[in-house]
């Protein structure tokens, strides 16, 4: 059984420097409160693997807004200028990595595979410096594991086993970060009690989940 | 007709019943609006949802529920929430019908180039990579030209979005097929004739034979 | 929509010599109507695809006694003598892999990676014969993807759109396997109208789906 | 005590709290019967449940619901289903905390073999291969020897499961540690001396000091 911790507590689990899954598509399905609370806290040196930067004023967007983040790992940055910018002055360092292999370089690190084979980048800047294998006769990069000190969720529901699940496109990237880091925090829109949600329904077993973030007070 | 609602139309008469459709953010996006419900197709978002349906009225939209550009969208009885490796799963495992995508350049050897201009705009790939080299087909819906400049060129000078070729581009002007042997010119749109393309296109095209007019009315369901 | 097709119609797509994932784990989560159909049916030179071979008397271990199958793909064939025997004496071929592995294999081919980078079996006779790649001074075998011509799936639930679900420990191969072949064919325990599986509960998304069978008669 | 009892017992004070662990069927599956509710250890079977619980009382069984051997099965409160991906996600992954197998032979470098015997017995390897590569820690639990002839050897004749050092095997007559230098005698059973667990062993053994005799009660919950 987990107690579920108050915001102020998994804001201190979270170093400067911390190397962060987050997530969540344009906002949707980010862990808002925590991501608040860690760009007023004045986090630095964050590293954020993502989809994207969100826009500015929204989930991610208040890291990079509050000078929280220096280096992404993200498919897109596209809908937040200021990310662009940070980029531009040398504030933040910014690696664009395509959606489907960045999701598969997680879950890689998630699942225990040494890398992904991917048709995906082949031929193009992606593929710049990184080998290649052949695979009866067809050519696929090798993507490297993405793994990292912590996921931050954002989740539907959450039992005191930890039990997460997600709905609509709030699922996203938080199932497979919840596989690939060394603590895992779930920020859920609710908590219920044991057996609420049926063993069906769960799409992250609790064993996965270190810190379940409590209700707001 | 403007310019890109006779480029929607156009790429709307692409899509077969029942297949699964992915559409860029943007002048893609427009596609939906000229497709008969009775198509039985269901759209992909690569963000998560399987069938997803229009904007819903004022007050009934639900944070949970967008498309891959942030806008509130609905879902249609018989849609699947998914994450985003089941996502590009569809996307990568050759699940995905055909995908509609904007683009800035495509080449004689039917490469596209769509997500960046170095030094100006790096928006980032975004899913895109995997949509062109997974998708079972791609059509490139784009203006003709960017401020008089040709878009279809002998050889991209922005950088590739993947190296497969991709299979039809449909611009206000014109329907060109990217084949092995090159561009084939495959129809010019109402009131444009074959030397207008040319002229506004800086890649070699093929013209086989009379080019027929786009034909742009709604798709016969089946 | 996907009209249900009665179980014989099923039966006819599948020719004799195809290569078939067939969902299960010891029998549980199979498609039972069709495998038995298929045995009577007296198909031969099946490549099966599978965890296991069941037991004789269920499951794939209807096929296995029957004739019916040329070759299988699996991790474990302990509970089954039949298909010790018949492997003994040259009449299957069996090819061993790691559980793990194998999810995996199936996985690739149906994702579009080139193969699977795995530290299980290294060093061991699964290794034979197998390139192997190095990623960060560790070392991985080269597992390649596995695609079949049919995926035979025993599901939960199913909507006329072909959305699947499944239930407890029936899961096992069958999400995966449904991304990994060029026919799908799903047997489920109960056909429901659209829209009563809900979203969030939808595992195998219908336009995976190629065929539904229908209700008993 | 009968053997195997005894052997359970012991593994079972091995099983930290709130600890995610998979048993093997047979002899590692009895492990279960020795540990405390409290103890809130969940427990998964490669077949695809967190949470796996006790055989129902009959008449509700659910053919749905087994373990990796095939026997029925219920689920504790917070249980969750999942699909062999994510099965021998947790495995391979490193999430699992503990994984306690059955032997056929341990060698004096902790290497264990289980799968095969060749010529005779081939059941495959099921689970077991990514078991032992992927858990944080596994235990070997096995009969010290088998007719008479040891099970813990110089060096395996049997094809190795994985190079991978196992970290603990508790037999009916000792618990043994390999480690970087070998094989060391951690405990010996009630009124099994050294001498004794010697005798049955192939392998050399290390003894550092007087060796202490198995705890057999439950492990007291945190």
């Amino acid at each position: 059984m987990k107690r579920a911790i108050p915001l102020h507590e998994a804001v201190e689990l979270i170093p400067d420097g911390a190397i962060c899954h987050v997530g969540g598509f344009m906002g949707v399905g980010s862990p808002h409160r925590l991501l608040s609370a860690l760009a007023q806290a004045g986090r630095h040196d964050l590293t954020i693997v993502a989809n994207d930067t969100a826009m500015p004023g929204r989930g991610i967007g208040k890291l990079i807004s509050a000078g929280c983040v220096r280096r992404v790992i993200v498919s897109h940055i596209g809908l937040n200028p200021e990310t662009q910018q940070k980029m531009i002055a040398g504030e933040i360092d910014v690696e664009l990595v395509p959606q489907g292999t960045l999701v598969e370089r997680i879950r890689a690190a998630g699942v225990g595979l040494g890398g992904v084979l991917t048709a995906t980048g082949v031929g193009t800047r992606v593929a710049d410096g990184k080998p290649t294998v052949e695979v009866d006769g067809r050519t696929f990069l090798l993507e490297r594991p993405i793994h990292a000190d912590f996921a931050l969720l954002g989740a539907h529901r959450c039992d005191y086993v930890g039990n997460l699940d997600y709905t609509l496109t709030a699922h996203n990237f938080n199932p497979i970060m919840a596989l690939a880091a060394t603590t895992v925090i779930a920020e859920p829109e609710e908590i219920v009690p044991v057996g609420v949600i049926p063993p069906d329904a769960v799409k992250t077993p609790g064993a996965l989940v270190d810190h379940v973030i409590g209700r707001m007070d | 007709m403007e310019a890109k609602e006779l480029i929607a139309r156009r790429v709307a008469r692409e899509i077969a019943p029942g297949s699964l459709v992915n559409l860029g953010i943007g002048l893609p996006s427009m596609v939906a609006n000229y497709l008969p419900a009775e198509l039985g197709v269901f759209f992909q978002a690569e963000n998560g949802v399987v069938g997803l349906g229009a904007r819903p009225p004022e007050g009934m939209e639900d944070p949970n529920l967008t498309d891959a550009g942030g806008g509130f969208v609905s879902a249609v009885p018989g849609a699947a929430s998914i994450d985003s490796a089941m996502s590009f799963g569809l996307i990568r495992g050759g699940h995905l019908d055909l995908t509609v995508l904007g683009g800035l350049q495509v080449d004689a050897a039917g490469h596209l180039a769509n997500w960046m201009v170095p030094g100006r705009m790096v928006p980032g790939m975004g899913g895109a990579m995997d949509l062109v080299s997974g998708a079972k087909k791609v059509i490139v819906a784009m203006l003709h030209t960017q401020k008089g400049r040709p878009k279809i060129v002998p050889e991209c000078t922005l950088p590739l979005t993947s190296t497969r070729r991709i299979d039809l581009v449909v611009t206000e002007m014109a329907v060109i097929e990217p084949t092995e042997a090159g561009l084939v010119l495959r129809e010019t749109a109402p009131g444009i004739g074959v030397d207008d393309v040319r002229a506004a296109t800086a890649a070699a095209l093929i013209v086989d034979g009379a080019v027929p007019q786009m034909e742009l009315g709604q798709p016969a369901p089946v």
